[in-house]
């Protein structure tokens, strides 16, 4: 039981891992601000979000738990204003640089 | 298993350093700001990965203040950057 | 083992040190609630309450001979803070609720709030924060812990500077702000020393560490590094030179009252904390190089001091740049006053003198030239002639404090010049003598410049009607400075309790 | 070289390249973006120190609060920059100063390596009266107890700040308003952000507060966290900042050294002792006071980063 | 190498960065962040101080650690009154220089009184 947990743990956070990568590498070649703010918002919250889950079974009770689901929320939440003001600030600027 | 935690938030850490130096270097403000947005996600994972693995008590209460925050550098630049009314007209 | 036992538990009397920092807290959280006039009245109610409470304390110190002591709430160092009081500390309360009181009572008027309106920015503001001021200052002068020092020099910093700038003028602001970064950069050095203190000793405790350090004097590199930082720190708050760059525009710009303020009291606390520093926490580390390096930059600061003001065109930059002179005496007191040589005792005294005098003139000086300024609407030194007329106490207020500068007698600066000089005589350090004749000379010339023509037979235009009240305020605190002149004997026993060297002879 | 040793270095070194971007960085902008993603690298790094507590004020006041206040301020003086770049001291003295610095550095990284380990500590002493104070904290037990005087005197610390910063206000904005007018239309996000945001935080606050007793956490950490939603709500324009000459207002302000100081004052009928804790009594009264200086801290933060008023009372 | 070694040489690195910004950089803002650079950087000497001070079953040392609450909250409220100084000094100067040249020359412009 516990080396599947572990294993579920290891599969997500890994899987959350490379979502970070795929986002780094997104902010280095993609061409403009707005490519780029897809890549850093989208790509790092779902990593977070697969961390997050692997997280969850090694957590230290409900509360716990509770907390890390509430960091993801919290963090989508942060993720989604923001893409949408540096979109609309970039927007307000002119063309995309 | 600690070992993997580790690995992994020296890993994320690491893409978000290279990510760091993208978006610092601009070109404009909107730009740099994404670095904060950055640091606010990756930091956060790395973050919960430490505390997973060090046992560290109280770290998810800091996740949650860094999630709570991970707004506001963008907030503040678009808020300043349009100049409402009433205040200086720069 | 005897002093130790002493410093770690409350003595009688403790709970006045208590007292006497809460008060003004009190006032100036009561200030902010209640707001408009009563900002003022109640800074004035308690006035004599702070004044009362110095003296107590300077009363209980002289009679039981012994530093007080206060162990808050009850947890003794080095886990919980003290307060504690020695002879220094006594007189250095008294003559900082005296020149508070007369900054404030000068300042009436100048900073009241108009009838029918709710409440004025300029009024509130000075009124918390001279209340706030005095916390702070009570705090430095009480504090037994290196860190709550910190958060003592901390609150004198939000206390002062924007006192700097009540009147919004651009070069006030400038002049605040370059303030306040010499300021923060004094406290966080300070701060890295008192952290790497903690980090060898375990403990921020005046009393303490100076049991620990007298036990193993240089147990770490970290000890000596500590103190080196800390001293820059308190160097650049106290403006000796060449930290002084900031002081001058701060201080020739801030209103009257603040100005003196500033001058007389706040310089003197983080002067305060040196002494603290190098007399309590390590007398051991004290060397020759040390304290006379400290004493050649105030040999500098004298001289060049001086001879700054001689060439200012301003009566208050005049003023200011006298004050970084007399800062440099301040620090002659180090390779004079240190160790138990038969010479230490009257140079000590000579230092704490010093400290004294100066407030009390320096304070008359600005509020006088505050008076000037007002009636003539400048204080260009050239534009000053006949002034002497129009209003007399105002300028015999700035010549009596003159006199003091000068160091001719009867005068507080007299008394304190002449203890550090026959301390220089007797310990064969002549050279200090030779600055303070130099310096004494400069300080005549300066003053010179402003009174000889002020009491030409000439007439001036005036501005603003003479205000009679106000002059006698800074003829009060110059008559202070020459009154020093006169103190018996058994003031000067005050100012040896506690002095460490004393202490030790006690252990 | 074990994995938490790489990852110690490389965060060591991540934390000294944005230092040294803030310093170098040509923008202010740049430097002051590069600022705030350094405050979030330090709450790791005080994770790593085992200081929660202190990761947690990094978070909330030293990147967070601060971030708003730096970032409004840079865009606002962007002109500011051209003109005192010209002002840079010449190469020779930056050398100079470069020298200094680097022998400070150097001394301090010495002094640091030649430190006993373990050093001298007050943790055994602290850890000692936690059981007669009820708190499971020692942090809490050294601010709100063993050096409640530093505490009560750093929030009187905060309220001059306040005073000094009101007093910058033009004499006509006196017991006004600071910041923007209401009703300039916020963003769609950013009122939908600043209406869900609170609710979570005050929950989350209050939770920091409430086990600070025991756990990592207390009165500095939930009211930062209750002054950023204040300041998020301000940002959005959802509601203006009350007029400063408000009563209320300035009770909120000094309720925490307030209560602290008849606590104290009481302390000297009761234990017999100023800021001392009757037997029996010390935790409701650790709590009662960490509640009120929650509230002054909530209000004085977001006070002192919209600056002075700026417009007349009404 | 320990991590509070580590953090401590941080430190030590961050107190020099700091340090350099604040005596070479003109523009007070930058001048204000370098000060809290350094500021940090002496807090985090503190936090290895305490981590070195681990006893008595705690993983650090509280007391040093508590003051580096009550120091960030002091550099703060630092930061915040530099910040408003100089945004009303660019208000009423359209600059943000600290050397006292034009507006001095002309002490009594703008006296009121």
């Amino acid at each position: 039981m516990n080396v599947a947990i572990d294993i579920f743990t290891i599969v997500a956070i890994s899987a959350g891992a490379v979502f970070f990568m795929a986002g780094t590498v997104g902010l280095l070649r993609f061409p403009d601000s707005f490519t780029r703010l897809h890549a850093l918002t989208k790509a790092d919250n779902l990593g977070l979000g697969l961390i997050v889950l692997g997280l969850l079974p090694q957590a230290s009770g409900l509360l716990g738990a509770l907390k890390l689901v509430a960091v993801w929320v919290l963090v989508q939440l942060a993720g989604a204003t923001v893409a949408q003001l540096i979109a609309h600030a970039l927007r307000r600027k002119g063309p995309p640089t | 298993m600690t070992e993997f935690l580790l690995a992994a938030a020296g890993f994320v850490l690491l893409t978000v350093a290279v990510g760091l130096l993208r978006v610092l270097g601009g070109p404009g403000n909107v730009d740099r700001t994404m670095a904060a947005q950055l640091l606010g996600t990756g930091g956060i994972a790395a973050l919960l990965l430490v505390a997973a693995a060090t046992g560290v008590r109280g770290a998810e209460d800091v996740a949650l203040g860094l999630a709570l925050l991970a707004a506001f550098a963008a907030v503040a630049l678009t808020n300043s950057a349009a100049p409402p009314e009433g205040r200086d007209p720069e | 083992m005897l002093a130790m036992a002493l410093a770690l538990a409350t003595t009688g009397g403790g709970y006045l040190l208590v007292l006497a920092v809460i008060v003004p807290v009190i006032g100036m959280l009561l200030s902010l609630v209640v707001g408009g006039r009563h900002a003022e009245r109640i800074a004035f109610a308690l006035m004599p309450a702070g004044l009362g409470l110095a003296l107590a304390i300077a009363i209980e110190v002289w009679v039981t001979g012994q530093p007080l002591v206060y162990i808050l709430g009850g947890w003794p160092p080095p886990l919980g803070i003290a307060l504690r009081a020695d002879g220094f500390s006594a007189v250095m309360l008294v003559t900082a609720a005296l020149v508070i009181a007369a900054a404030g009572y000068f300042a009436r008027g100048g900073f009241a709030t108009p009838p029918g309106v709710a409440e004025k920015r300029a009024p509130l503001a000075f009124w918390t924060l001279l209340q706030g001021l005095w916390a702070a200052l009570a705090v430095v002068f009480l504090g037994g812990d290196l860190f709550n020092l910190y958060v003592a020099l901390e609150l004198l910093t939000f206390a002062a500077v924007p006192l700097v700038c009540l009147d919004g003028r651009p070069e006030t602001l400038a002049a605040a702000l370059r303030y306040l970064l010499f300021a923060l950069f004094g406290s966080v050095l300070y701060l890295l020393g008192a952290a790497l203190l903690y980090g060898t000793y375990g403990t921020l405790d005046i009393v303490l560490l100076a049991d620990r350090t007298a036990a193993e004097p240089l147990v770490a590199p970290a000890v000596g590094f500590a103190a080196g930082l800390m001293t820059a720190g308190l160097l650049a708050k106290t403006a000796l030179f060449p930290l002084h760059l900031w002081l001058p525009p701060a201080h020739a710009n801030a209103p009257p009252p603040a100005s003196a303020v500033l001058s007389a009291l706040v310089v003197k606390a983080s002067f305060f904390l040196i002494v603290r520093l190098w007399f309590d926490v390590m007398p051991g580390l004290a060397s020759a190089a040390v304290t006379t390096l400290l004493a050649a930059l105030g040999a500098a600061a004298i001289l060049f001091g001086s001879v700054l003001a001689l060439r200012q065109a301003r009566l208050k930059l005049l003023i200011a740049y006298s004050t970084v002179a007399q800062i440099g005496y301040l620090f002659l007191m180090f390779p004079l006053a240190i160790g138990g040589h038969p010479w230490s005792a009257e140079a000590w005294s000579g230092g704490v003198m010093q400290t004294l005098s100066h407030a009390f003139a320096k304070a008359a000086m600005f509020l006088a030239a505050g008076v000037v300024y007002e009636q003539l609407g400048h204080d260009r030194i050239a534009e000053l002639r006949g002034i002497g007329r129009a209003m007399p106490m105002a300028i015999f207020a700035f010549g009596l404090g003159g006199l003091s500068l000068m160091g001719l007698p009867p005068s507080g600066g007299f008394a304190a010049k002449w203890l550090l000089m026959q301390a220089s005589v007797e310990s064969g350090q002549w050279a200090w003598a030779v600055v303070m004749l130099v310096g004494g000379l400069l300080a005549g010339g300066y003053v010179y410049r402003v009174v000889a023509p002020a009491l030409d037979r000439a007439t001036v235009a005036l501005k603003a009607p003479a205000s009679r009240r106000r002059e006698a305020v800074a003829l009060a605190l110059a008559l202070g400075a020459v009154l020093l002149g006169f103190a018996p004997p058994e003031f000067f026993d005050l100012l040896q309790i506690g002095r460490p060297v004393a202490m030790a002879a006690l252990r | 070289m074990s994995v938490i040793q790489a990852l110690d270095i490389g965060l060591a070194l991540l934390v000294l390249a944005v230092a040294g971007w803030t310093i170098a960085a040509r923008e202010a902008f740049a430097s002051v973006v590069g600022y705030v993603a350094y405050g979030l690298l330090l709450s790791l790094v005080w994770v790593r120190l085992f200081a929660v507590d202190v990761a947690l004020t990094e978070a909330a006041i030293g990147s967070g609060v601060t971030g708003v206040l730096l970032i409004s301020a840079v865009v606002r003086l962007r002109k500011t920059e051209a003109p005192a770049a010209a002002e840079r001291p010449g190469v020779v003295l930056r050398a100079l100063a470069a020298a200094l610095c680097t022998v400070v550095a150097a001394a301090l990284a010495a002094v640091v390596l030649l430190m006993p380990d373990p050093g001298a500590t007050l943790a055994p002493e602290a850890g000692q009266h936690l059981g007669e104070l009820g708190v499971g904290n020692p942090i809490t037990a050294v601010l709100i107890a063993y050096r409640s005087f530093d505490t009560m005197l750093e929030k009187v610390v905060l309220i001059l700040a306040v005073i000094g910063v009101w007093s910058l206000a033009s004499d006509g904005n006196w017991g006004g308003v600071a910041g923007p007018r209401r009703g300039a239309r916020p963003e769609g996000a950013l009122a939908f952000l600043a209406q869900l945001l609170p609710p979570l935080g005050i929950v989350v606050a209050i939770h920091i507060v409430w086990v600070g007793a025991n756990e990592p956490g207390g009165a500095f950490q939930g009211g930062a966290i209750l002054a950023a939603m204040a300041l998020i709500v301000l940002m959005a324009r959802l509601t203006e900042a009350p007029e400063i000459r408000r009563r209320w207002l300035r009770l909120a302000l000094i309720a925490g050294p307030a209560v602290f100081l008849v606590v104290g004052i009481a302390g000297f009928a009761i234990p017999g002792s100023f800021l001392a804790y009757p037997a029996g009594w010390a935790k409701p009264l650790i709590l009662l006071i960490e509640a009120f200086m929650t509230l002054s801290i909530a209000a004085t933060l977001p006070m002192l980063v919209i600056g002075p008023p700026d417009r007349p009372p009404s | 190498m320990s991590a509070a070694i580590l953090a401590g040489l941080t430190g030590a690195a961050l107190v020099g960065l700091g340090l350099y910004g604040l005596l070479t950089d003109p523009h007070p803002l930058r001048k204000i962040l370098a000060f809290n650079i350094l500021g940090s950087g002496v807090f985090l000497l503190f936090g290895i101080i305490a981590r070195k001070g681990a006893a008595a079953g705690f993983a650090a040392d509280p007391v040093p650690q508590a003051m580096v609450i009550t120091g960030i909250v002091v550099a703060f409220s630092a930061t915040a009154l530099a910040v408003t100084l100089l945004l009303r000094l660019f208000q009423e100067t359209r600059r943000a220089t600290l050397e006292p040249d034009a507006p001095a020359k002309t002490p009594d412009a703008g006296v009121d009184g």
